[in-house]
């Protein structure tokens, strides 16, 4: 069976996604478990394949059974078999803990929404773990399409944000067809390592060069990289909490494995480094993206608002450290996609549960939540330590590979931004635990709740968020295995 | 009244003459019409198709059962209906073609003539068809929409025709002679 | 033979436009689904004739049913939209 | 915006065009996209998968994988529709008021909220905007919808011989009910296609398409290899790839049909199911 | 490949795109844009790709003009671009 | 220098003594008796898990523990040695003085969230711990950040206005500093050396040009704010918002000395001393600490508050310690090392008498305690013990690491730093003196303390006697402090 | 040329004969009742014509597969003339509710 | 000039796709109705469709169906000159259909967003955000 793994991981998720709306038709209580057993089943599936790939090396999965230009394959190697498991596992995770949100939100559609979840949840998958430049661009959409459907049911201005970012993801997926459609028509190939067998005589190619260009802006649209990062935070912030839990997390991050990809796989590091000489520029565009990710969270008085920004900020981190050009920066760069993935989920996970007990997330409402949710705020400072980068939770690390990777590239700008982004956070989260430490506990009830008592949210979804802060810490001490093992393998040889 | 059932390709059924009305909102399935349906389906099938492998015939003989299934009180018809169909469309057809060439050819000459504007007179001409149930009215509606430059505004279900015509000459032969050969078509004389 | 076929098909892309013009200039929707359902009936005869001009018939036939069933359809939807929502305000009254 | 547009769109085409002068010329047969991959699929379709319209055996065999997501794609579409839109009676704030018609004498009752008459024969229920169909149309639409639908099917069957497959067909089948909803109303639409239906319809397309697929896994071969059915259906494997197409194209268009017109009650009636286009 | 008419309908189809983005009134947007589909639909065939003429037919002329003209339905037509 | 080492979980678990009694605590929180005895017993077993390593560092061997390879070449790495062994002593030792009184000033003073507050204080101490037993940079910048952001919620423990304004200085300090500058310091070294290891000859010998040795060395010994080193000191008095005891022993122990030990940690064992002397970097650095000296003992001077005073005196106290390390020299870096020890002493003292007179009167300000020491006469005799400690008086252990560092500026050939070292010891008993001379001869002014002997609560007495006993002890007994700093000084310089 | 092609030729001719009528006349008629006419029968018309050609001409090589092509051809012309009619009066029918008054003489051009 | 003329029919249907690319774009950045937005996202993604097409186009070439159908008559040999390139077409079926699911998507959003605004232009709904 341990071979058919690769297949195992976007079946499942699809199937039971079928499954589930039927179930949601019949019975509306059979969903939640179905989709619980088969991300469960999904994530084991993912660890599995890591192991092997770990063992192994490379495992090529022929779908349909045709060789690979011809038909498409997964390809799994070092790279995606550890963003695999992160994927699988925070959204299994952040799919236990608001099981009570979303039968609060909506207690007719819970079918639907676990629909798309687990489609969501098989598009992303499936990016990862593709081989086609072609097919990953429809598993783009279906991400993107789920993704639409789930950030748009929140507050009242919820749809209109989702529809600027349906077009915003519309134009950077087409963008990326079109790229491809570049690619296509100077190579005849769709195979992302075939295309890259066939590129070298082609470097000084126009139509490659634009193809490269083109695939790029598509990419960082979808990432909302910063000049293009304007649909995010709206989108983001009014969904609500159980998909923007799920797509805070994953989406960007998958998107900056997709650019990685790209950039070491099928247009590989040497045009992308070498031929082209723009690297510098787009890291100097990281750095902005940065500075002003941190600035304009920091004129936010909304929680998750202020969260969002901070994701623009961490997109930069990666897109820096990846266009760096060099193997310190690259590390740090596809490390920052697992810790990022996980350190936003925990915070977005806390505010989900603010929201599900206090039903706002506004700094107002932050008031006395220590006293009232001492569990989901001590998860929230574990996230925050983990994204202002304090040892030993993840976020150090990764930071430190792209601080490193700054250094040794000789671009200083890039890394004055991290530490810049690093001392804004502080403020950022310190501002937050003031208000939730000092400010009395303001009572919307009107009956006596002066003397503070414990009002956590329920077990079912602390308990997972406490996993995830566990996670930052456990993940962050395991670093040097994961460079050692996976990531090093992951950067081809000729990246030094 | 009594041979709604029976009438081509639709029964008179309509929905605001009571006495015709013998189902309600949900009409009555007919184990005939289903029939029937089938064996047209399959008709058409055979030209769409034009393959005559049993794999491919067996498909069509699942595809015609669906369709029947779906939409046998839709078609609603009748072996009978078929057959009036047969014997008496067949004479109106050339006849309806003769005239749509008149018409065309009339509608033409107007939109060519460099003084379109003082040749066209268009009106509305209103008149009451003795013609009834649905199928009858709906030929005699389309007929006068193809022909002479005439086209039917609005259809009650009692026959009140509001006919638009292009200049006088298109509007004063209605109803005329193409009712009473849709009469004798349908049966209605 | 073919050469007739294409000019007549250059020929019926000359009378889309001519109809185009229409759906174009308007004034009113309803003007304007006339001259689409025209380029319509137009485009059912010029794609049998490209099927000509391909020597593949049989192919093209599908595609120009469906073309006339599925265009019927929307002029169709367009046209029930004055069934239910009353008064023909037009753009040119809100320039 | 106007000006940023502007801007933002001459850069990208000045981009674009800048690299086409880079492109082999238009309908090259020497082109690499003409010589890479594509003659291995136009000279082997026909052996490896005895398929003659290559585009359906590449659509959905080589390339069966893209079909599968294409699929879910427009599954997902009408959840979302659905999920969006649907407004349910109970989360509805409009006091509901029902409207009744007597049908044979086309008599339209009123009655406030709560109150209902027991289903009869006699009564339509209609909506507060309900306008009687227009004869014309409607008879016209209902003796067309049943060769539509045929033509539809007569589509997925003959996938492939001829354009089309069960994309085309499902999206033809939709229309059809599509346009039945539009000649008559919505509610008589529904009524005879109800929303659970759609909706387990809708999931079971693609069920059936991924299902083979996890058949042909479980049949010990790769996903998607359609050659594992062989010993199901009892043909060669090169037959059982072509009936495996088949298979996967009833699936499509079983998925299609239920999505468009999923979306299209949902969109139309804005959620309530009461009153169409 | 038949590359008079191709040229044709191109020239034809940037006008329909463009006057279906000018018109301001969204059901003549929608008209219009379902004659832009049945254009490229036509284009489709012309550079011999059937399958794809077939997909436009059935999606840009049937559905996709049907939902635009419901979702004005449900909407308004106003529109001051 | 070839040092014998054994591999020994010790280390780790004097960390994690304290930092597994947390979750005890948390769950305990109803119970202040179980909570406090559970405070004690960590107390106790960390203390004597300390104690239990002395034996083997004195005997010239190195205890490692490598907790994770968290990047390659880089450890999570723990190593006990003489330094270290000094540090941890100091503070373990105290930690168990400093819970009795901490419990005594808490229910004195009838605190609310207390449980919090033991909880992070024990946090701080495994941080303060780990930071003494680190083996190489990163281990130590995570302690060090651990203890910033588990002191925060101590420091603003009162949670009203000023606590929360003090807190945001002293986070905006700390952690901006550690931020801003160790860590891109820190990283540029482990780019330049490839390895972040203490090694007692430095490791960043001939990697990298002067003026970036030169600019990594300020950014440490700037970055390092908890050294309170000016121009960055001030959170120091800010954050004497804090109940005593964490003033006590955070702002007199645990933090700041946290803040010295890491800078002379890194300057001996990143730099190395052959390496700060051939690039003359040793000059600057002891005149900021000069003038740190003496601006703090002169700012000082002008103090009624008594904790500000305490504070500007810490300021200024430090900076010997810097000094000492600076001077380079074999017996002017034992004096400072010496110091840490001594200045520990003498200045927890202090801080507790400050709170137990506040625990008693209420008072805060000087002016206020005019003739306190007829009221308390116990504790204003620790108090005039613990500044002689300070001023480097005979009988107490503050002398032997003054007379050290006057013996290093000798030796380094350094009069300017001796002129400053004597001024400084001046200053230091004009602004302690006329205090005590009050407190104890002036009539009191307010009539509270007319009445008969009334001192604070035995919790909050006790403790402070013993330290100040352990002050005098210290000057005939400093054997195992005084050993560990020449072993260690041997060590780095091999004198 | 024989004479088969003769009659295609012929019946194309006229087709398209019939189908510019309908282009020019909606162009030309002054409102939107009028352009109906052409558009509504004079497509029609020429659509049938052309079909017819193209079915006759199909015939030219004759076989069985020609022949169903052909018929399928006849199938699209009785489709158009069923469906026809129906648009047309769909779209008066929409005129009408629209409050659309007709065109009377003397008016000037809509 | 030649060499400008022959490159500009040569690559005409390039052209095209690039012009209706830019149309699309433009209206989905500068339209301010956001259904208008949505035909020029349609438009959008029909232009790269075209562009995909256009790859596939073979001169001399004929529709990729093998012109003689089923059973054992069919293994006759095929050049793959014969043929027009059927990839493309198959990447663009999935594309449209894509497309058809984005907008279905997108009017449903329209809907939800004309329901709590009351209008589809997207200053107004700005300002009315604003007010709030």
């Amino acid at each position: 069976m341990s071979e058919q793994y690769p297949a195992l991981l976007v079946v499942v998720p699809l199937l039971s996604a079928l499954v589930v709306s039927v179930a949601g038709w019949v019975n509306k209580r059979l969903c939640f478990p179905i989709a619980v057993a088969a991300l469960g089943v999904t994530a084991w599936s993912c660890v599995g394949l890591l192991l092997r790939v770990l063992d192994e090396g490379v495992i090529v999965y022929k779908l349909g059974g045709w060789t690979p230009p011809m038909g498409i394959a997964y390809y799994i190697d070092y790279l995606n078999s550890l963003v695999l498991p992160v994927v699988s596992i925070v959204a299994l995770l952040n799919l236990i803990a608001n099981k009570k949100g979303i039968e609060q939100q909506f207690p007719d559609k819970t079918g639907p929404f676990y629909t798309l979840y687990l489609l969501m949840v098989t598009g992303l998958l499936g990016i990862v773990v593709t081989g086609d430049a072609f097919n990953l661009y429809v598993l783009l959409e279906i991400a993107a399409l789920t993704g639409y459907g789930l950030l748009a049911m929140g507050e009242e201005r919820a749809p209109l944000a989702t529809l600027n970012y349906l077009y915003m993801g519309t134009i950077g997926a087409c963008f990326y067809l079109l790229g491809v459609g570049y690619l296509y028509i100077v190579t005849g190939s769709l195979n992302m390592v075939d295309i890259a067998g066939l590129l070298p005589p082609l470097y000084q190619s126009k139509a490659v060069l634009a193809a490269f260009i083109i695939c790029m802006v598509g990419v960082w649209l979808k990432m909302a990289f910063f000049p293009l990062h304007a649909w995010l935070p709206n989108a983001y912030t009014y969904a609500n909490s159980a998909a923007s839990s799920l797509i805070a997390p994953l989406v960007t991050k998958v998107m900056v494995y997709v650019m990685i990809r790209l950039i070491l796989t099928v247009f590989t590091p040497e045009f992308v480094f070498t031929t082209l000489a723009v690297s510098d520029a787009v890291v100097w565009l990281a750095v902005i993206a940065i500075v002003m990710g941190a600035v304009l969270a920091l004129a936010e008085r909304n929680l998750k608002k202020m969260l969002t920004y901070i994701v623009v900020a961490e997109v930069g981190y990666m897109v820096g450290g990846a266009w760096l050009g060099n193997r310190d920066g690259m590390t740090g760069a596809i490390l920052h996609i697992v810790n990022d993935a996980l350190m936003t989920l925990c915070v977005f996970m806390v505010v989900g549960n603010i929201v599900y007990k206090v039903k706002g997330y506004a700094f107002e409402d932050l008031q006395g939540l220590f006293r009232k949710m001492p569990f989901t705020m001590a998860a929230l400072v574990i996230g925050a330590m983990s994204i202002i980068g304090v040892p030993p939770t993840c976020g150090f690390f990764s930071k430190w590979y792209l601080i490193v990777g700054a250094i040794s590239a000789g671009h200083y700008g890039f890394m004055a931004a991290l530490i810049f982004s690093s001392i804004v956070s502080v403020v950022l989260f310190f501002r937050v635990f003031e208000i939730c430490y000092y400010e009395p506990f303001a009572d919307h009830h009107g009956h006596d709740n002066h003397s503070g008592g414990m009002d956590e949210a329920p077990v079912s979804m602390v308990v997972p968020l406490l996993i995830v802060a566990v996670i930052l810490i456990v993940v962050g001490l395991y670093t040097g295995d994961i460079v050692n093992h996976v990531i090093q393998f992951a950067i081809p040889e000729a990246m030094v | 009244m009594g041979k709604q059932e029976e009438e081509g390709l639709g029964s008179k059924h309509n929905t605001s003459k009571a006495e015709n009305s013998d189902q309600g909102p949900r009409r009555r399935k007919n184990f005939g019409h289903y029939v029937v349906t089938f064996f047209i389906m399959f008709g058409v099938w055979v030209v769409l198709s034009g393959k005559f492998d049993p794999f491919h015939l067996s498909l069509g003989v699942i595809s015609c059962a669906i369709v029947a299934y779906l939409s046998a009180d839709l078609l609603r018809p009748s072996i009978r209906g078929l057959l009036i169909l047969l014997v008496r469309w067949i004479p109106y057809l050339p006849w309806l073609m003769k005239e749509i060439f008149k018409a065309n050819l009339h509608v033409t000459y107007l939109v060519f003539h460099p003084r379109m504007m003082d040749l066209i007179d268009p009106k509305i001409v209103k008149f009451q068809s003795k013609l009834e149930g649905d199928l009858a009215l709906v030929t005699f509606a389309n007929s006068i929409t193809l022909t002479p430059g005439t086209i039917t505004v609005n259809v009650s279900p009692d026959g009140d025709f509001k006919v638009h015509a292009i200049d006088k000459a298109s509007g004063e032969p209605l109803p005329g002679e193409m009712e009473a050969r849709i009469a004798r078509v349908l049966g209605e004389d | 033979m073919d050469n007739i076929f294409l000019y007549s098909s250059l020929y019926l892309a000359f009378l889309m436009v001519l109809s185009l013009v229409r759906a174009v200039i308007g004034p009113t929707v309803l003007d304007r689904m006339i001259g689409v359902n025209a380029i319509g009936s137009k485009t059912v005869v010029l794609l049998i004739m490209i099927g000509f001009l391909y020597h593949r018939m049989d192919m093209f036939v599908d595609i120009a049913l469906a073309y006339a069933m599925l265009n019927f359809l929307a002029v169709l939807a367009a046209s029930r939209y004055f069934q239910k929502r009353k008064g023909l305000y037009d753009e040119a009254l809100y320039r | 915006m106007k000006i940023i547009g502007l801007i933002i769109t001459v850069t990208t085409g000045a981009l674009l065009f800048y690299a086409a002068g880079d492109f082999p010329a238009w309908s090259d047969p020497a082109s690499p996209a003409s010589t890479y991959l594509s003659p291995h699929f136009i000279e082997k379709t026909m052996e490896e998968t005895s398929v003659p319209n290559i585009v359906t055996a590449v659509l959905a065999d080589y390339r069966g994988f893209d079909t599968m997501f294409e699929t879910a794609v427009i599954f997902s579409a009408g959840v979302v529709c659905f999920f969006l839109l649907r407004i349910s009676r109970r989360e509805d704030e409009e006091p509901e008021t029902r409207y009744y018609r007597h049908v044979l004498t086309g008599v339209t009752i009123q009655l406030k909220e709560g109150h209902e008459i027991p289903p009869s024969a006699d009564f339509e229920r209609i909506d507060s905007m309900w306008t009687p169909p227009d004869l014309i149309i409607k008879t016209g639409c209902r003796l067309l919808i049943p060769f539509v639908q045929l033509f539809a099917l007569y589509v997925i069957a003959h996938g492939h011989h001829s354009p089309g497959g069960g994309f085309q067909g499902g999206v033809i089948l939709g229309a059809s009910v599509i346009l039945f909803a539009i000649s008559h109303d919505l509610r008589t639409a529904v009524r005879r296609m109800s929303e659970k239906l759609i909706g387990i319809l809708c999931a079971a397309g693609v069920l059936i398409y991924a299902g083979t697929g996890a058949l042909c896994l479980l049949l010990k071969l790769n996903f998607l290899d359609y050659s594992a059915l062989a010993g199901v259906l009892h043909v060669d494997p090169i037959t059982a790839r072509s009936h495996g197409i088949l298979i996967v194209e009833i699936g499509v268009g079983i998925a299609v049909l239920a999505t468009m017109i999923w979306i299209y009650n949902n969109i139309s009636s804005a959620g309530r199911y009461r009153q169409g286009l | 490949m038949i590359w008079p008419i191709d040229l044709a309908i191109l020239t034809l189809v940037v006008v329909a795109a463009i006057s279906a983005l000018m018109v301001k009134d969204l059901l003549g947007a929608s008209v219009l844009f379902g004659s832009y589909s049945f254009m490229m639909c036509l284009l489709w065939s012309i550079m011999g790709a059937v399958d794809v003429a077939f997909t436009e037919a059935s999606v840009g002329a049937g559905v996709s003009t049907v939902l635009f003209v419901a979702a004005v339905f449900r909407t308004t037509r106003r529109t001051r671009d | 220098m070839n040092m014998e080492t054994i591999i020994s979980i010790k280390p780790l678990l004097a960390i994690l003594v304290s930092l597994l009694v947390v979750p005890i605590l948390v769950l305990s929180g109803k119970r202040p008796n179980v909570r406090e005895a559970c405070t004690f017993l960590a107390a106790g077993v960390k203390f004597l898990i300390v104690l239990s390593m002395v034996p083997v560092i004195l005997n010239g061997t190195q205890i490692v523990y490598t907790i994770a390879e968290v990047i390659p070449g880089v450890a999570l790495k723990l190593r006990v040695d003489a330094f270290g062994m000094l540090f941890a002593l100091v503070s373990s030792s105290l930690w168990i003085v400093t819970s009795a009184y901490s419990i005594g000033y808490m229910r004195g003073l009838k605190e609310h969230s207390q449980t919090r507050y033991f909880c992070f204080f024990a946090l701080a101490l495994s941080a303060t711990i780990g930071v003494a037993f680190s083996a190489n940079l990163l281990t130590l910048y995570l302690f060090y950040e651990m203890l910033s952001f588990a002191t925060y919620p101590l420091v603003t423990h009162h949670q009203d206005h000023e606590a929360r304004s003090s807190g945001r200085k002293y986070l905006l300090y700390i952690v901006g500093t550690s931020i801003g500058f160790v860590l891109p310091a820190m990283l540029i070294s482990y780019s330049l050396a490839g390895t972040l290891d203490f090694s007692s000859q430095g490791f960043l010998a001939g990697t990298a040009s002067k003026p970036l040795i030169g600019l990594l060395c300020f950014m440490f010994l700037f970055g390092f704010a908890k050294a309170a080193i000016m121009p960055f000191h001030s959170w120091l008095p800010a954050a004497m918002v804090a109940p005593t005891p964490v003033s006590a022993l955070l702002h007199a122990v645990a933090v700041v000395k946290v803040g010295v030990f890491c800078v002379a940690r890194v300057l001996t064992g990143v730099f190395g001393t052959n390496l700060l002397f051939s690039l003359n970097l040793n000059v600057p650095i002891i005149y900021i600490a000069s003038f740190t000296i003496m601006a703090g003992s002169l700012i000082a001077l002008s103090q009624d508050n008594l904790k500000r005073l305490l504070a500007f005196s810490t300021i200024a106290q430090l900076s010997y310690i810097v000094l000492g390390v600076g001077l380079l020299s074999p017996k002017g870096m034992t004096g400072g090392m010496l110091h840490i020890a001594m200045h520990a002493f003498g200045k927890i003292t202090l801080f507790f008498c400050a709170g137990a007179i506040f625990v008693a009167t209420g008072k805060k300000n000087i002016s206020d305690m005019i003739g306190i020491g007829r009221r308390m006469p116990v504790t204003m005799a620790a108090f005039f013990i613990g500044s002689l400690s300070i001023i480097g008086m005979p009988p107490c252990g503050g002398f032997i690491s003054k007379w050290y560092l006057v013996l290093g500026s000798l030796q380094a050939h350094q009069m300017t730093i001796l002129f400053v070292l004597l001024t400084s010891s001046l200053l230091n008993a004009a602004y302690f003196m006329p205090f005590v001379y009050k407190a104890f001869f002036c009539r009191p002014e307010d009539a509270m303390f007319e009445n008969k002997v009334q001192e604070a609560p035995a919790f909050c007495v006790v403790p402070l006697v013993i330290t100040a006993t352990i002050s005098v002890i210290l000057l005939f007994y400093p054997q195992p402090f005084l050993r560990l700093a020449r072993m260690m000084v041997q060590s780095i310089t091999g004198v | 040329m024989d004479i088969m092609n003769i009659i295609v030729c012929v019946l194309l001719f006229s087709g398209l004969f019939f189908l510019t009528g309908g282009a020019v006349g909606i162009l030309r008629f002054p409102d939107f009742y009028s352009r109906l006419h052409p558009a509504g029968k004079l497509d029609t018309l020429g659509s049938f014509l052309a079909m017819t050609a193209f079915a006759l001409f199909n015939l030219h090589h004759f076989s069985l597969g020609a022949l169903l092509t052909s018929l399928k051809i006849l199938l699209i012309v009785v489709f158009i003339f069923l469906a026809s009619p129906t648009a047309t009066h769909g779209i008066v029918d929409a005129g009408v509710r629209a409050g659309l008054a007709p065109w009377t003489k003397g008016e000037k051009r809509r | 000039m030649t060499d400008l003329i022959s490159m500009v029919v040569a690559k005409y249907n390039y052209w095209i796709y690039i012009t209706l690319m830019m149309i699309g774009l433009y209206a989905i950045i500068a339209k301010n109705n956001l259904v208008k937005k949505i035909v020029g996202m349609n438009i959008f993604q029909t232009a790269i469709i075209l562009f995909y097409v256009s790859i596939s186009v073979k001169k001399g070439a004929t529709i990729p169906i093998l012109e003689h159908g089923h059973g054992p008559d069919a293994h006759h040999v095929v050049h793959a000159v014969d043929y027009i390139n059927p990839l493309p077409h198959v990447l663009m079926l999935t594309a449209i259909v894509v497309g058809v699911a984005t907008l279905g998507v997108a009017l449903a959003l329209a809907i939800r967003v004309y329901n709590n605004y009351n209008t589809l232009e997207e200053d107004k709904i700005l300002a009315q955000i604003r007010e709030k």
